[in-house]
C-alpha cells in the first residue's frame, strides 16, 4: 500500500468511527449548561477518542494509537473538523503539552509516573503566564526556592486554561536572578492538590470562565518532579509549546470553514439571504477563510517535510486571528439586533457558534493569546523580512515613560 | 463651542465623573431627575433651560462618557414629544416628568396600527419599560403618537437582555388596546412631522452617546499604555500603537465635529427633511467609529481586556448594541447614497466632462 | 514547492532579473518563445514540459515579479485551447506557436455570436492583438471556441492604452467574418468545457502574476526603508512601518498558498466545477490583496514613489488593472457567495443549533 | 449690519458674481492640454479673480481686496468651492506663501519690491524641500555662503510645485553647521532668472509634472532679499507654512463635497445606479466627506476664535488625505474596466476630476506631501495625546541598521 492510499484510508477509517461516534446534540447540550456537566461531557468524549486510539497519534509508538505520521495526525484532526465533533479543551494540555514535554524532556520515571495518568483522564494545565508579563517570558516572577529535596513556590500564575479542573501543572518558575533572565527559570510538574495552591477562575467578557489564576504560598514540589536541569527551563518550555506543532490551525482553520453555512443559516433566519451587500461581504470572507486553510495547510506540510522558516507560525496565526474576527464580525453584522440579545454561551465548542456576539468575544483569544497580533507583527518583520530591532539599549528606567 | 455649553458639559461631566463607570441606573436616574437634566431641551417658557439639540447632545455624549445605564435617551425623546403636544395636557404630563416619573419609548422599531380605535402590534428596544408608567410609541402609518400606559390591560413588556449589560431593553407587546384610556400627542400631519423629528433626534442622541463611550475608552487605553510596561518601556513608547491611538483620536474627533456641525446648521430648522438624512449620516458615522475604537482598543488592553471585571468590554458591547438601534449601518449607508442619487438628478450635471 | 517547480522557478527568475522591470517586450517575447517557455503546460506526448497549471502559475508569478511586458499569459491560454482540440490541426498549430507566433486571447470581455456562419461581436482587453497572428475567442452562447485570423476582412483591431504601462490591450471588432476562413478549435459540449477551463486558467494566472507582483513591491519597500535615513535612523526601524510591512508579507504569503493548495487538490481535475468557483476566489484575494499592498507601498516610499521615473506606480497600476480584468472582485465575491448559499441546502445544516 | 448679515452678503455678492465669472467648460478646456495653455488660463483667471478684489482677501486692508476677516475668507473660499471655479495653483505660492511672509517677517524695502509683482501676475514657488529630507526640515543640506553682500548658494530643492514657471523663490538654506541644526537655516528670496540657477520638472505618476527640481551652481542672492536675520530661516519658514491658516482644507473638502455627483454620474454611466452594494460605499462615502468637511470648518473656526489646539490641523490633513483616497477609491470602482483606460488628465483642476484612476493617483498628493500621514499620526499621538516620544539619544549612527 502507498503512502497515500495509506493515508486515505485512515481517513475513511476514522469518518466512519465519527460517524457514529460524535455525540449528536452536543452543541445543544452545551448551550448554557453549568461547568459540571461540561466537565462530564469532556470526559466522555475523551474517553471514547482515546479508547479508539484517535487522541494520541503522536504518542511514540508502543503506546494506545500511538506512531502515527504527522500527516497522519493531520488526517485526524481534519476529520474530528469535518466531523464537528467537540473540542477536547479540557484534555488538550495533557494530551500535547504535558506529554510531549515528557516524552521529549522527562526522566523515566516522570514518564512512568505520570503517562498512564494522562490516558486515564487525568487533567493537565499550564502555568507559564504572569500577570504584567504578556507575551514576555523571561520577565516571569513566581519564586521558587531549593530547600533541601523540595523547592518551595510563592506567587501567581494567570490564564491558565481550566486550571480549575486540573489534576497537574505545567509549572514554570524563576530559581534564580542572578544571570540574563532567561536563565534563571527552572520547570516543574505541580500536583494542584498540594497544599498552598489555589484557584481563582477569572470570568471572561463571553460570561465563562475558562481561564483561571493560581496563587502559590508555600507550595512544595519535590525535586524529582523537576523537568530538565535547574536553570534549563526555557528551553523545556519551548519544547512544550512547539509540541503541536501547527496541528490546532490545521483543525481550526478546517472547522471554520465548515462553519460557514452557519452564516447561510442566519442570514435565512433574518431574511437577508438575498442582499446583494451580504454576499459581497460573505464572498471575501469566503475567500479568506479559504486563504486561512491553505496557510495551515501549508505550514504543516513545512513541517512534514522539515521546510518550516522562522516566521511561518506568526503568519498563521496572525491571518488565522484576524480572519476569526471577519468571521464573527460578519455574523454581528448579518444578526443584526437579534445577535445583540443574551444568547448564552457554548462550552467546549468550537470558535463558531452561531452566537455571533460571544463568538465575536471569543475571537480576541486569538489575536491576544499565544503571542498577540503585535507580537507577531514584530516577528514577522523582524526575523522573516529582515527588519531591524530596536536595539536592547534602547530602555527607559522603569516607570518613567 | 459655547460658553453655555461648555459649562452644561463641565457639570455634566463632574456629576457621570463621580458616580463612575456604568453606574446604578435608579441612583443616576434619582440624580439626574433632581438636577433637572430633563429640562434641558424643554423651552424656557415651558420652564425648561431651552438649551436646544446641542444642548442634549452635549449632556448624551458625557453620559456615554459614563456607559451611563440611567434612561435618560427615551425619556429626552419623550420629553420632546410632549413639548410639541396640545397645551393643556402638556403641563400635567411636564409636571410627572420632571417629578421624575420616567415615560420611555422605542429604539428600535415600532409596529403598530390602528382599527376599530384599538391598537395592536409590538415594539423592540424599548428601554427600561419595567420602571416606567408609560411608553411613547406610533404607528406604521405615521399618523399617530401616543402615550401607552404601560399597566394598562391589553399591554404586555418582556425583558430582552442584551450582552450590553448597560442598558435594559424590553419588547412591548400591544393587543387590542383601546386607543381611548391611552394619550394621544399627535395626529395627522403633525404625528407625521413629529415621528420624522423624533427619529432624527434619537440618531443624534445614540450618536452622542457613542463619541462619548469612544472618548472614554481611549483615554482608557492610552492611559494603559502609558502604565504598562513591557520589555522595559512603556507600551505608549511603541509606534505601532500610537500610530493607531492617532487614527483613532483623529475619527472621534471627526465624530464630534460632524455632530455638532449639523446641529449648528440644523438648530432651528427641526422639521426640514434634510434634519433626517443628516442625523442618519452622524449615527451611522458615530456608531461604526465607536465600535472600531472599541474593538482595537481592546486589543490594545491584551488579555487583562478580556477579563469581565475590567470595563473594557461594556464599552464593546455598548458600541455593538447602538449600531443596531434605531437603523443599521448598512440601511442607513443606503439611505444616503438614495438621498444624493436622488439629488443628482440634473445637479452639477455639466460638472463631469 | 517539489523540487521540479524549485528549478522552474529558479531558472524563469534568473532570465527575469537579468531582464528588468517592465523589460521591453519583443526582447522579452523572443526570449522567453527560445527558451521553450511556451511549453510549460504542453504534455510531454506533444513535446511539451508538462509541468502543469502548477509550473505555469509558477513561472507567471516570475513573470510578474517583473511586470513583464510580454503576452505570455493570452499565448498561454491559447496554447491551452489548442492542446485540446483535434490532433490533425492541433500540430500545425503547436509548430507555428512554438517558433514564436503570437496567438492572443481575450483578458475581459467576449461577446460573439454566430449566424449564417459569419461571427459578430467583440473582445476587450486583448493583450498584444497588434503582434498577433490569431486570436482566440468564444461566443456568447459557450458552443464554439475559434482562432481568428486578426488579418482578415471583417477583423477590426483598436488600441486601448490603459494606465498601466506594462500591458498594451486592444478591442477587437468582428463583423461579418465568415466562420470558413477560420479554424475552429472545439463546438459544442467540448467548447463549454474549454471554455469554463480557460476562464479559471485565465484566473490562476492573473492571480499568480498578482502574487508575484507584490512580492517585488514589497521586497522593494522593504529595501527602501533600510536604506533611508530620517531624524538619524533608518525608516525601517519604525515600528509602525514594520508593523504594516508584516500584514503585507502576511497576505502575500496568504494569497500564494492559496493558489498552490487549490492547484495541488484540483490539478487532476481540469475540468471539475469547482476548479471555477476556486480559481474566482484564488483571483479576488490576490489581485485585491496586490493592489492592497501596491497602495500601502507607495505611500511608504513617500515622494519618491510619485516620481514616473521610479518603478513603484507600475506596480499599483498593474495592480489596478489586474483587478477588473476577467471579473471584478464585487462580482466574484457575489458568485463565491452564491455558490455557498446554493450548496449550504441541507449540508451541515444540524449543526447549527 | 450684524456681523452674521454682513458675511451673507459677501455670500451672495461672491455667489453672484462667480456666477457670471467662471470660465465655462473649463474642466474640457483644461483635460490633455498643454502646460502653456495651462499656464494662459491661469493667468486670466487669475487676474480676473484678483481685479475682482477675491484673490487678496487675506491681505491687509489697504492692498486691492485686503482687510477681510478670517471668516469673511472662509466665506469666499466656500464660494469658489460651490461655484467649481478653476483652482488658482499657479498663483498659490505667490497669494499666500509670499505676500504672508514678506507681511509678517519682510522689510519694507522687500514688499516694496515685490508685492506689486504678485498683484501683476508674478509667479511665486517654493524651495524648502531636499532630496532624502522628507519631512525632516531641520536635515536640509542646500548650504549657502556668505561672500560680502551676497550668499553664494549650492545644492538642490525638490517637489516644488510648478517652479518651471516661477519667477521668483522663497529659499530656505543652511548658512551653518555648528549648531543646533534649525539654528543653521536662513531664508532668501530668490529670482529664478538668475544666473546657476536650472529647474528639472519631475514628470509625475499621474503624465503630469506639477512638481520640479531645482539646482543651484553657485548661485548669488543679495543679503538685502535675506528675511529674518541670518539663522532664523526656521521660523521665517513656520510663518510662511502657516500662511493659509486652514483655508485650503474648507475649499478642498467643499470640493469634494460637490463633487459627489460625480460618482453618481459614473454609475450611471456604467450602469450600476442601481447597484445596492455600490450604494452602501457610497453611503459611507457620503458621510465620510461630511465628516471631513464639518473637521475643516471646525479648525477654521478654532483658528478664528483663537482656540488652536496643537494636532488640530494633523487630524484635519490626515482625515482628509483618507477620505480623497477613499473616495478616488470608489471611483475606480464604480469605473471598472473603463477607468483602467488612460483617459490624460486635468490642469489646474480640483482632485476631483472624474478621471478615477488620475484622481487616485493625484490623491497621494495629500497623504505624502506637507507632512505624511505617518508624520501627522507621530503628531497627533505625541503632542495631542501626550504618547511620548522615542528620545532623541535613540539613534543609529548613520547607515548601520
Amino acid at each position: 500500500m502507498t503512502t497515500e492510499n495509506r493515508i486515505e484510508a485512515l481517513r475513511q477509517e476514522v469518518r466512519a468511527w465519527l460517524e457514529s461516534n460524535v455525540p449528536t446534540g452536543w452543541r445543544e447540550a452545551m448551550t448554557n449548561v453549568e461547568q459540571d456537566a461540561f466537565v462530564a461531557a469532556q470526559r466522555d468524549w475523551f474517553v471514547k477518542l482515546s479508547t479508539a486510539g484517535y487522541a494520541t497519534p503522536h504518542w511514540p509508538q508502543g503506546w494506545l494509537g500511538g506512531g502515527r505520521s504527522l500527516a497522519e495526525q493531520k488526517v485526524i484532526f481534519e476529520e474530528v473538523a469535518r466531523a464537528d465533533a467537540p473540542r477536547l479543551i479540557l484534555y488538550f494540555v495533557a494530551l500535547y503539552h504535558a506529554a510531549c514535554t515528557l516524552f521529549e524532556c522527562g526522566t523515566d520515571q516522570q514518564r512512568e509516573k505520570y503517562l498512564d495518568g494522562i490516558l486515564q483522564g487525568k487533567i493537565w494545565c499550564q502555568g507559564f503566564s504572569e500577570p504584567n508579563a504578556g507575551s514576555d517570558l523571561a520577565s516571569l516572577r513566581t519564586k521558587a526556592e531549593r530547600r533541601g529535596d523540595r523547592y518551595v513556590i510563592n506567587g501567581q500564575k494567570i490564564w491558565s486554561t481550566m486550571a480549575q479542573y486540573a489534576d497537574y501543572c505545567l509549572l514554570l518558575v524563576r530559581t534564580d536572578n542572578s544571570g540574563p533572565p532567561q536563565a534563571g527559570l527552572t520547570y516543574l510538574l505541580l500536583d494542584m492538590k498540594t497544599k498552598g495552591v489555589s484557584v481563582r477562575p477569572i470570568s471572561q467578557i463571553t460570561g465563562d470562565d475558562e481561564f483561571a489564576e493560581i496563587f502559590f504560598d508555600d507550595v512544595e514540589v519535590a525535586v524529582e518532579d523537576r523537568v530538565g536541569e535547574e536553570g534549563a527551563g526555557w528551553a523545556v518550555a519551548q519544547a512544550t509549546l512547539a509540541s503541536e506543532r501547527g496541528l490546532t490551525l490545521v483543525e481550526l482553520t478546517q472547522r471554520m470553514r465548515y462553519a460557514l453555512p452557519m452564516l447561510v443559516q442566519s442570514m435565512r433566519q433574518n431574511g437577508c439571504e438575498h442582499d446583494p451587500v451580504v454576499h459581497r461581504d460573505l464572498g471575501k470572507l469566503i475567500a479568506n477563510v479559504d486563504a486561512a486553510c491553505a496557510l495551515a495547510d501549508q505550514y504543516l506540510m513545512k513541517r512534514i517535510m522539515g521546510d518550516e522558516q522562522v516566521g511561518d507560525a506568526s503568519i498563521v496565526k496572525l491571518f488565522y486571528a484576524k480572519t476569526l474576527r471577519e468571521f464573527a464580525a460578519l455574523g454581528v453584522r448579518i444578526g443584526g439586533l437579534q445577535a445583540q440579545y443574551y444568547s448564552g454561551f457554548m462550552r467546549g465548542a468550537t470558535q463558531e457558534t452561531g452566537h455571533w456576539t460571544l463568538d465575536f468575544m471569543n475571537s480576541y483569544n486569538w489575536s491576544i493569546a499565544g503571542g498577540s497580533n503585535e507580537v507577531q507583527r514584530n516577528i514577522i518583520s523582524e526575523r522573516m523580512l529582515g527588519m531591524p530591532r530596536e536595539p536592547k539599549s534602547w530602555q527607559l528606567a522603569e516607570g518613567k515613560a | 463651542m459655547s460658553f453655555e455649553l461648555k459649562e452644561l458639559q463641565d457639570s455634566t461631566r463632574r456629576v457621570i465623573d463621580a458616580a463612575g463607570i456604568a453606574a446604578d441606573e435608579s441612583e443616576l436616574w434619582s440624580q439626574l431627575t433632581e438636577l433637572g437634566w430633563l429640562m434641558v431641551t424643554v423651552p424656557e417658557s415651558l420652564g425648561g433651560l431651552e438649551a436646544g439639540v446641542q444642548g442634549a447632545c452635549t449632556m448624551h455624549c458625557e453620559l456615554g462618557r459614563g456607559l451611563a445605564r440611567a434612561p435618560y435617551l427615551p425619556a429626552m425623546l419623550a420629553l420632546d414629544a410632549i413639548c410639541g403636544s396640545e397645551q393643556s395636557e402638556r403641563d400635567t404630563w411636564l409636571e410627572q416628568v420632571f417629578a421624575g416619573g420616567l415615560i420611555t419609548t422605542c429604539l428600535a422599531e415600532c409596529s403598530l396600527h390602528v382599527s376599530d380605535s384599538r391598537l395592536d402590534g409590538s415594539a423592540t428596544g424599548v428601554q427600561s419599560a419595567d420602571s416606567a408608567q408609560h411608553v411613547l410609541l406610533w404607528t406604521d402609518s405615521n399618523d399617530l403618537v401616543v402615550l401607552v400606559d404601560l399597566r394598562k390591560p391589553g399591554v404586555a413588556i418582556t425583558a430582552k437582555p442584551t450582552w450590553d449589560l448597560t442598558r435594559r431593553l424590553f419588547d412591548v407587546e400591544l393587543d387590542q388596546v383601546p386607543l381611548s384610556e391611552h394619550h394621544i400627542v399627535a395626529e395627522g400631519e403633525s404625528a407625521r412631522v413629529m415621528i420624522q423629528r423624533l427619529a432624527a433626534l434619537r440618531d443624534f442622541y445614540l450618536a452622542a452617546d457613542a463619541i462619548g463611550g469612544a472618548q472614554t475608552m481611549l483615554e482608557m487605553t492610552i492611559e494603559h499604555l502609558q502604565t504598562r510596561v513591557q520589555f522595559k518601556r512603556p507600551l505608549a513608547l511603541f509606534q505601532a500603537l500610537k500610530h493607531r491611538c492617532a487614527d483613532m483620536k483623529a475619527s472621534i474627533v471627526a465624530a464630534e465635529a460632524m455632530l455638532f456641525d449639523a446641529l449648528r446648521r440644523l438648530e432651528g430648522d427641526l422639521d426640514n427633511p434634510q434634519f433626517g438624512i443628516k442625523a442618519r449620516g452622524v449615527k451611522m458615522f458615530a456608531t461604526t467609529m465607536f465600535t472600531q475604537v472599541a474593538e482595537d482598543c481592546l486589543q490594545l488592553h491584551g488579555g487583562i481586556g478580556m477579563a469581565d471585571e475590567h470595563p473594557c468590554h461594556l464599552f464593546l458591547k455598548r458600541a455593538l448594541l447602538s449600531e443596531q438601534l434605531s437603523g443599521s449601518g448598512a440601511a442607513y449607508a443606503s439611505n444616503l447614497a438614495l438621498d444624493l442619487i436622488e439629488n443628482s438628478g440634473n445637479l452639477q450635471s455639466g460638472k463631469c466632462a
